[in-house]
């Protein structure tokens, strides 16, 4: 069996994030989530550069590892030329591929994210699109985004777009063959595998926390990982 | 109001600017010795309280000199006043004076803010 | 006949040597690029740790090359070598060429260019200066203001600028900033009574005797405040005082404070005159673009080739007292060459 | 400050920008919430400036917010890369213009870990094959949309109806600009200006008459940081950065916020809006915002096209006080008539007016 950090250093990113931290703090220092969270993005490194076994998997299954904002400022000024954001990326992977990232309440909301964010990407052909955005779980969208959902056609018309349809533009339909390699990338990859992970580590923990119904319906677990 | 679902989050940073120093001038008036502090943690690494609890003498320093003064009041209490960092400090500070300081400094403030 | 050396670089290094080489005996040739000797260290005000008048050194320095075996050819640089009978043929940018036996290389340093760091906003936020426009200030002298004309509240001092960073490709450590900066910030507490001072650092190398101490002195008589975390970003506020922004790595919180006054500690580098002289040497560098030593132990003032020494800087960073030393051991190492041959 | 000095750290990165046959790829948030800029981008390009731009309804997503987000892996979004990269090569073009500013930092990571670590490219060429039966070239030039712009932002000038000077005072408009973490923080060598001081917008708002404000968090994040945006109860991360860019900009009383990401944009917006309905407060003059605008409807702006078409009715910050500021003659009664088709040519040249 793979210690953790061996798991970690198979990844080319882990290999360029980290070779030798010094612990000067420029990272933590302008790190947005250094600020609003109760996160270190040096420290962390810090212990990941330990390699000790017990630690890294207390890590993985904390919610520190799900602060950061991929922003990547931390790359621009380390002088070690480390990118904790791309460690980052790699301990959220390797948490996702053992299940740990379910014991911790930050990790948990990965479902929400797989199915907002990934589901669509497979039914759209995009990361976002105006029909998965109610205006009721998004009031920060405000007004004007609820007059351009209520009048979706019309308004995606008047600003010229293609809004479902074949052909280019903007919106416009991603046909099914299209679609198709989408998924079949997906498949050879790794991508449809790490969503099934996804859903069924968040399926026995949801069980745990008596948040799944006997047919295996999440939604109470969904409402529960969004606001949490 | 709308509600939104969620607050908007409070910052951790250290401003300077908010800092008051006067409980730092207190300490350092009565035991100038502590302006010499290293931050080397030897005190952190002998002391008897910190070896059963949660609790970081060297941290006091950083605590007063950023004005976390709430912090520092839970920090305090926890000293047992052995002293023994005292012995181990390589600046020859007299630490356990400082934190009969703080802790009347903490008292004196509170009292002052009180009446005022 | 006397036997002859080339000395390239005039600066304490070269002179030094040259003086010792002329007094055992040697006819010396010094070629300077610069039209005055002396290098970097007519631009100092006071020396580190005694507080010491830097022109204390330049006179010193002056006195050296009155020998009458020492010739100075200012405004010159190394343009081409060969190797000559037992000794080489050194042309010049000018049109004076050198029969020698021996080169001596004591092309010292070159001060970090500030600006490569463009988070800290030198070059552009008026209140950005460096250690080296410190110093100039200092030897102004008069009332201290930063550029908005005001004197000074707050201060910071940023160690390891351009040093011990891989953005710049500079990963060693310039070992007298440490001490340059405690030097400075005390002269600043002397000379703007209550100015706070803070230095952001990642270690504290006081690697010298009196240095420890005045690090010390710093925190015991004049209210220095050190802060463990290097600047990440420096910015400019509508006031024109500057925001900066690092980790207070002990305490595990960012931290920002606004300041009236931001000296980067500049770092030395191997430069442009050290490259080009090495180059037509054809002797080795080492990974840090200084030039290589042919044992880093026992033969400091050896290079690659026979022949060719150096002196000072141009092999890495050394303080004052360092280069002087440097040089008289590099004045016996061509001794010995000399007198083998 | 010494603007020399930042004119010495823009000379030093000035990156190659193809000058025409682009292969144009899609932003998820761009053509989401500002689908006339993407919409104009091409126009101004194909009917302005006379480029080949292909619009190739075959592409798709980079995946790059949910690799962000950590859902899609990174040997899935490199083949999703690779497919257009393929799709390029069957077109005949070599010159990739990103609508994005993450898929753009996603393409130049991705290319530089195919320099770095060869075994990766090969890797990704077998699972594209294995996938699709598709065959790649790497792009010969890889260029944000805003890029393109700040290329011909000389050419556009020329075609410039509207000055970026308040019409009453005669000043230079005040404009910050925003960039986006992705676009040089992670290879300053790929942004026009570099990581800390880029000029990308800065470079257009200077040409067209405007002055940019470098106020003390110009370089912090919008606060998006993907899934502390995309989970309802990590918004207020997200709010949070955002509120303390406006606090520091506000004492320049900004005219405009000029964003080069969509997903900044959107939230420069947004976050106004909440901030203004939970804390009563409001960066601009008066009850406004300060307006926030893509480059693309900057750029429309100044060259006399009409805001509704642009599209600048899908933010909530108002953006009249800024259209108002320049002298703009606009209808304000068609902001939210969507009845109205965009015109076929601009429809007002101020020398017609005049």
């Amino acid at each position: 069996m793979k210690s953790i950090y061996e798991q970690l250093s198979e990844d080319v990113r882990f290999m360029e994030g980290i070779k030798a931290c010094m612990n000067c703090g420029v990272c933590t220092a302008i790190c947005p989530a250094a600020e609003f969270y109760d996160y270190d993005p040096r420290m962390l490194v810090n212990m990941v550069q330990e390699k000790d076994e017990e630690s890294l998997i207390e890590l993985l299954k904390s919610d520190m590892i799900w602060y950061c904002g991929q922003c990547m400022s931390c790359k621009t000024r380390c002088p070690r030329n480390n990118c904790p954001g791309q460690v980052i990326s790699v301990l959220r992977k390797i948490s996702q591929e053992l299940g740990y990232f379910t014991e911790s309440t930050k990790g948990r909301q990965q479902l929400a994210i797989k199915r907002n964010i990934g589901d669509t990407i497979l039914k759209y052909g995009y990361c976002v699109h105006p029909k998965i955005l109610k205006p009721e779980r998004h009031p920060e969208q405000g007004p004007v985004w609820s007059w351009v959902y209520e009048n979706m056609e019309a308004a995606y018309t008047r600003f010229g777009s293609n809004l479902d349809k074949e052909g280019a533009g903007t919106l416009r339909k991603i046909t099914d063959d299209i679609l198709g390699e989408l998924k079949s990338i997906f498949d050879e990859t790794g991508g449809t595998e790490l969503f099934e992970l996804i859903e069924k580590h968040s399926l026995k923990k949801a069980k745990e926390m008596g948040l799944a119904s006997e047919d295996g319906n999440l939604d109470a677990y969904m409402d529960h990982i969004q606001t949490h | 109001m709308i509600d939104f679902g969620y607050k908007i989050a409070e910052t951790r940073t250290i401003d300077y600017e908010q800092f008051d120093g006067r409980l730092l001038e207190f300490v350092l008036e009565n035991e100038r010795s502590f302006v010499k502090c290293l931050s080397c943690g030897g005190c952190t690494a002998t002391c008897s309280a910190g070896n059963l609890i949660d609790f970081n003498i060297r941290k006091i320093n950083l605590f007063l000199r950023r004005g976390s003064l709430e912090e520092l009041s839970k920090e305090i209490d926890k000293c047992m006043l052995c002293g023994k960092c005292v012995l181990v400090c390589p600046r020859d500070i007299n630490i356990r004076n400082v934190v009969m300081l703080i802790k009347k400094g903490i008292v004196k403030f509170n009292n002052e803010q009180i009446s005022s | 006949m006397k036997k002859t050396i080339l000395t390239v670089g005039g600066g304490l290094a070269g002179i030094e040597a040259s003086k010792t080489l002329a007094d055992m005996g040697y006819s010396v040739s010094i070629i300077e690029k610069e039209n005055d000797l002396g290098g970097k260290v007519n631009q100092w005000h006071q020396l580190f740790p005694d507080f010491r008048e830097s022109s204390d050194v330049q006179d010193y320095i002056k006195q050296s090359t009155g020998s009458k075996d020492i010739m100075v050819f200012p405004g010159t640089e190394i343009a081409s070598i060969e190797k000559k009978d037992n000794g080489f043929y050194v042309k010049s940018n000018k049109a004076v060429a050198f029969d020698i036996d021996a080169i001596l290389l004591a092309t010292g340093f070159e001060i970090f260019a500030a600006e490569r760091k463009e988070e800290f906003g030198y070059g552009i936020y008026d209140n950005v200066i460096t250690s080296v426009d410190l110093e100039q200030k200092f030897r102004k002298g008069g009332q201290f203001y930063n550029a908005g004309g005001k004197v000074p509240k707050r201060i910071a001092f940023i160690h390891c600028v351009g040093s011990r960073d891989a953005k710049t490709g500079n990963h060693y450590c310039s070992k007298v900033c440490c001490i340059t900066g405690i030097k400075q910030a005390i002269e600043l507490a002397k000379l703007i009574p209550g100015v706070e001072i803070f230095c952001f650092y990642m270690d504290l190398r006081m690697y010298g005797l009196e240095y420890e101490e005045l690090y010390k002195t710093a925190q015991e008589k004049y209210g220095i405040q050190f802060i463990r975390g290097r600047l990440s970003e420096a910015s400019e506020n509508i006031d024109n005082s500057i925001l900066i922004k690092c980790e207070d790595t002990l305490s595990g919180r960012p931290l920002k404070m606004n300041v009236d006054l931001v000296v980067l500690l500049v770092g030395m580098e191997a430069g442009e005159g050290t490259q080009n002289a090495g180059t037509i040497c054809n002797v080795e560098f080492g990974s840090q673009r200084f030039i290589s030593c042919r044992d880093a132990h026992l033969r400091r003032n050896l290079t690659t080739r026979d022949g060719i020494f150096t002196a000072g800087t141009c092999t890495g960073p050394m303080s004052i007292p360092e280069t002087l030393e440097n040089a008289r051991s590099a004045a016996l190492e061509i001794h010995k060459y000399l007198s083998e041959k | 400050m010494k603007i020399d000095g930042k004119r010495n750290v823009w000379h030093n990165y000035q990156k190659e920008i193809a000058d025409d046959h682009f292969y144009y790829v899609r932003s998820c948030i761009r053509q989401n919430f500002f689908p006339g800029s993407e919409y104009f981008f091409l126009r101004v390009m194909k009917e302005e400036l006379g480029k080949d731009v292909f619009d190739d309804p075959k592409h798709t997503t980079c995946t790059g917010i949910g690799y962000h987000s950590d859902v899609v892996p990174f040997e899935t979004i490199q083949t999703v890369v690779a497919r257009h990269f393929a799709l390029m090569k069957e077109s005949g073009y070599k010159n990739l213009a990103v609508s994005c500013v993450t898929s753009f930092g996603i393409y130049s990571e991705i290319v530089e870990t195919w320099k770095e670590f060869p075994e990766e490219l090969e890797k990704i060429r077998n699972l594209l094959r294995k996938a699709t039966g598709k065959e790649f070239d790497v792009p010969e030039n890889i260029a944000h949309t805003s890029d393109i712009i700040y290329k011909f932002k000389g050419e556009i000038a020329e075609k410039q109806q509207y000055q970026l000077v308040n019409k009453i005072t005669g000043k230079p408009l005040q404009i910050v600009e925003h960039i986006g973490c992705h676009y040089a923080k992670m290879f300053p060598t790929k942004g026009v200006g570099g990581a800390e001081f880029p000029q990308v917008l800065a470079g257009m708002i200077e040409e067209w008459g405007g002055e940019v404000i470098d106020y003390p968090e110009r370089r912090h994040c919008c606060g998006f940081g993907f899934r502390q945006y995309l989970v309802q109860a990590n918004r207020g991360y997200s709010l949070a950065n955002s509120k303390k860019k406006f606090e520091s900009m506000a004492p320049y009383q900004p005219d405009a916020i000029i964003c080069n990401c969509p997903g900044c944009t959107m939230f420069m917006d947004k976050w106004q809006y909440v901030l203004a309905e939970t804390e009563g407060k409001y960066y601009g003059a008066g009850k406004h915002g300060i307006p926030v605008l893509t480059y693309e409807e900057l750029a429309g702006l100044v060259m006399g096209y009409d805001p509704w078409d642009l599209g600048l009715q899908m933010h909530q910050v108002d953006s009249e006080p800024l259209l108002d500021a320049i002298g703009i003659d606009y209808d304000k009664n068609a902001k939210y008539d969507l009845s109205k088709k965009i015109s076929p040519k601009k429809v007002l040249i101020k020398s017609e007016l005049d």
